[in-house]
């Protein structure tokens, strides 16, 4: 969790890390995260954690498939991967060529990268689950991970069922403790602060409201 | 085995452990997956007229092990969407009990209405969150207030009402016998104690309200002396809690006079297998010391006091 | 290095960090000691018109690192033999603050004219003791006797007068503006909170006396909020008590509005080695964070806000 | 700290450890250990502890000076004393025969015992100083460790002094938190319960207090 001073606190995933200085990536999503892009040079932040789990890294040849600000989450992940010894491959989707986030990033540690944007202003034209559909049909993986919408993910996970692959997501759901307590971030029975963000996608896949609704603030449910 | 199974404010509980209100209960499948866990029943978020979003993040501080500060700020789906979740947690055949909070005894009595038709077994009052204004214990810290709540609720519903006390008062014995006197089933004590936390690098209090309320560890010696001092005053059952996180523990607010006790921050240090855990503890302890049933050790630290 | 003296209660004081009352503050060589180790200022043990045995044994319990409970049951000398015990302090070179507690105003206000002849350069007025009956936080958790009992004795002697506030209380920022109308120079806050332990094995509260007060890093977010409360509340200096164990809780009482803090418990779990480490942690980190002194950094936290 | 549940909470020498089990002797001084001394077998107690300090084993001669209940203090220390390869002689005193305590004990486990009475009673008559005096003229000791009543312990550590041989005493104040906290313990500036009970007499020598007054619970001097 990420203390924006004055501002609030939000769930943030690490998006850069060498050992000595870590980065984070924020989108302009709201209105905290529009505030976050004017922070100045020196400003402090406040962080709690790392809470949750992350991808496992043990598969050798892993499709990441990253879905607008996604890329901000999966991109540590596919270098320690590589770093790892890992054969990765990234489908990179965006609704056009400007929100395409890490595309060098991804192609310079080493991964094979396709991108697919909404307007087609950059590699294929179109959603980026038909890049990945293409890519499973033409290589061979022992696991894809996923970030992105979740009807996104949903069809990415459906896809790789479809082919026997293991399939794994990272999930957002709004955070307040993030110590698996409050109950903010539930989805179905999981709490994603601590259980997840990143979870096997054959258990979200059985939950009814994967895709389908998230809750808000006040923890009502509200449609995708 | 001792038997775990209790009966207070009417209600028959599978064990004394239930879950606090708060954690867990803005949704039915998290109480039901609490319940699955061996929860003795389940007590709701606080639920209120409207949906509230709370307060903004930072909403928590967390002390290793021994404490909690949070200032979440009331978050609920309101009234009105809340029984699709009661309804999902009673489908896992829960024990539910309905939390309720508002700004007067008008406002509590039509939630309570609405409450009672979703099908929980108790409504509990929250009359004690220390940093809602004009909620919570603005009412609650006035026993006159207190009184003229429960009155109403008694009054409107006909389901076992629980009182939950604040600490945060000069004499909380003589607002569980306001509650008492208004009709309560039973009181539960204590909510959180008013507290801050203060980052001194930011320079700023931590938490996006500033003021919070303190929970866990922390807070069980003055759970303790709450329900030490309630069980001289009335004689309506209380529940116990404050700072639960062992079988031990447990037994201690039962022998200063608890019938039950509802366990909260200790699901966040530990998880839900904490209800699994506290429960087998507390049946070896009152095995070894001699206790047939989990009510027969409620109160038993003032029958040996002299 | 930063500056540590401060001014308080128009009292140089030449570092913020006071020994607490009752902790080695029953005899003038203990006093001392404390002085010799580096506190900023002694403040005795609460002394009273006569000799007080204090409650039998067991008087503590302690919960290791977190938290302490106790009920001495205010012993002490009695005011007719104490000023021997603060004679012995003074001799040493100490500043010492000289506390006391009473039944009534007319109590406390004999009591300050004989503690005013000690030497002593400030009263300190126990308004809060949690379980003593008929003195402390009965008489503490009242608006209107506090503004009473500490008016009697600004009346009746010419030293400044701190009046120590309960935590134990809906309100305690009000008691602190009470206190302040009375004319108090400052106001120190939190004394304990009312809590209990048992024993499950021997089926009883372990304290004699039952009901105690809960001390050490436990109470710090509840002390920290009372001081944050009464900062918005009064205009007069506060002293923050309750739960300082390093140099940052005590620039986090700063930050919340103290001008000079008061260490007990943390005395227990450390010996009197404990001032001048935390003294030496609150000059690094003044230093660090940019204070060229302790008292820039009284209510830090509230100018940062918004 | 021994707690007798419904009566006081005392403080209290283990005056036996073998391993499994665990002793203590109390003499009946006031209305408690009076009470005590009727508790039945089987009865439940309390503990805290241990706080404080011991005897330093290392000396390989050692005179150990018990007056009265003093025993009970010093058994344990000697027994470790002697295990761990060390000569002991023991002065033991008491007012008459029937009060001196351990005295077959300090024989069996292999001490060289010297008795005094004030009576006569047995062994010699009057102060167990007297004994003391002559045992320093005709051994040698490397450490000197008393416990009893205080002008006693001043007198035995004089006498240890102007012999050049080093002395420790165990002292006995009320005790209220055992946690050097209350001051209930005070002695001069030292607190008996942590920085005690065992203390090198030369600091307590320089003590006006020692031997001369002590505190009662309400912290007043009371003298000896
Ligand atoms: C584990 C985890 C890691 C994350 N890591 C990062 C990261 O590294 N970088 C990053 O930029 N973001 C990350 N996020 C998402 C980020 O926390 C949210 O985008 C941010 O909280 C939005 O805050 P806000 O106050 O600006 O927007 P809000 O005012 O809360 O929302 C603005 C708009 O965005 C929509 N929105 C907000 N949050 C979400 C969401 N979670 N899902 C779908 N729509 C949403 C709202 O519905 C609204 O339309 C992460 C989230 C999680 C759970
Ligand atoms: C470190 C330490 C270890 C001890 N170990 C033992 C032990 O192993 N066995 C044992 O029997 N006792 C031991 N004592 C002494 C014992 O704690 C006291 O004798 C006991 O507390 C008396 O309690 P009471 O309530 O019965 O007597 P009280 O009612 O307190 O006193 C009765 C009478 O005895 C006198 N008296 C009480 N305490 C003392 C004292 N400390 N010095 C001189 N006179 C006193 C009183 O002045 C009074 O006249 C120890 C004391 C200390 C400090
Ligand atoms: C994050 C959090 C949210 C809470 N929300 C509520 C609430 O909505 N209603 C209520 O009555 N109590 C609420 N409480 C108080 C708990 O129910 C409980 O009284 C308190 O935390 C003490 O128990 P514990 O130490 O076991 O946590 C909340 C506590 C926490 C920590
Ligand atoms: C053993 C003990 C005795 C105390 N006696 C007094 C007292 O006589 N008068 C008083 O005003 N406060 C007394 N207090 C309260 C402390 O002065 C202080 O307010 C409290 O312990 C919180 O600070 P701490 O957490 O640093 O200990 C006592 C506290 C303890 C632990
Ligand atoms: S954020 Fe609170 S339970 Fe996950
Ligand atoms: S007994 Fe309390 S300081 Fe020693």
């Amino acid at each position: 969790m990420v203390w924006f001073p004055g501002e609030d606190e939000l769930p943030m995933s690490l998006s850069y890390t060498d050992g000595s200085s870590k980065g984070i990536t924020v989108k302009a999503m709201g209105e905290t995260s529009r505030n976050v892009q004017r922070i100045e040079t020196g400003a402090r932040l406040g962080i709690r954690g790392p809470y949750g789990n992350r991808f496992d890294l043990s598969p050798r040849r892993i499709l990441i498939v990253a879905g607008g600000s996604g890329a901000a989450v999966l991109a540590p992940g596919a270098e320690r991967a590589i770093e790892g010894g890992a054969e990765v491959t990234v489908a990179l989707g965006a609704t056009t060529e400007t929100e395409l986030l890490f595309r060098e990033r991804f192609a310079t540690m080493g991964a094979e990268v396709e991108i697919a944007t909404d307007d087609g202003s950059a590699g294929t034209r179109g959603y980026v689950t038909v890049a990945v559909e293409q890519l499973l049909a033409t290589h061979t993986f022992d696991a894809v991970w996923s970030c992105g919408p979740e009807i996104m993910m949903r069809k990415v996970a459906l896809l790789a069922r479809a082919r026997g692959v293991a399939s794994y997501g990272s999930v957002e759901r709004q955070m307040k403790c993030a110590l698996g307590m409050c109950d903010a971030c539930a989805l179905g029975p999981f709490h994603v602060c601590v259980e997840g963000p990143v979870f096997p996608m054959e258990k979200l896949l059985e939950l009814p409201e994967f895709g389908a609704f998230k809750r808000d603030s006040a923890g009502r449910r509200v449609r995708f | 085995m001792p038997e775990l199974p209790v009966r207070c404010a009417g209600i028959a509980l599978r064990n004394p452990l239930l879950l606090a209100s708060g954690i867990w209960g803005e949704s039915g499948e998290s109480l039901a997956r609490a319940w699955t866990a061996g929860a003795g029943a389940v007590i709701t978020k606080s639920i209120g007229s409207l949906p509230r979003p709370g307060y903004p993040n930072p909403t928590i501080e967390s002390y290793e092990r021994w404490g909690m500060l949070n200032a979440m700020g009331l978050p609920n789906p309101g009234i009105g969407e809340y029984p699709r979740e009661i309804a999902v947690a009673l489908g896992a055949g829960a024990t539910v009990i309905g939390s309720i909070f508002g700004g007067d005894a008008e406002e509590f009595a039509s939630l309570a209405v609405a409450m009672a038709k979703t099908g929980v077994c108790a409504i509990e009052l929250n009359l004690s969150c220390p940093h809602a204004q004009g909620y919570g214990s603005e009412i609650g810290s006035d026993p006159a207030q207190v009184e003229e709540v429960v009155r109403a609720v008694t009054d409107a519903v006909p389901l076992p009402v629980i009182a939950k006390i604040t600490p945060n008062a000069a004499d909380p014995a003589g607002l569980a016998a306001a509650a008492e006197r208004g009709g309560a089933a039973a009181v539960s004590a204590i909510n959180t104690l008013r507290a801050l936390a203060i980052d001194v690098e930011l320079r700023r209090p931590i938490l996006a309200h500033r003021l919070g309320g303190l929970s866990g560890p922390a807070i069980k010696p003055i759970g303790l002396a709450c329900v030490w001092q309630i069980r001289e005053r009335v004689r309506i059952p209380i529940i116990g809690v404050g700072g639960i996180a062992s079988g031990q523990d447990v037994l201690e607010y039962l022998m200063a006079g608890a019938s039950a006790v509802e366990i909260g921050t200790q699901v966040a240090f530990e998880g839900i297998g904490a209800f699994g855990r506290i429960g087998r503890e507390l049946s070896e302890l009152l095995e070894r010391l001699g206790f047939a049933r989990a009510s027969d050790a409620t109160g038993a630290a003032h029958f040996a006091t002299g």
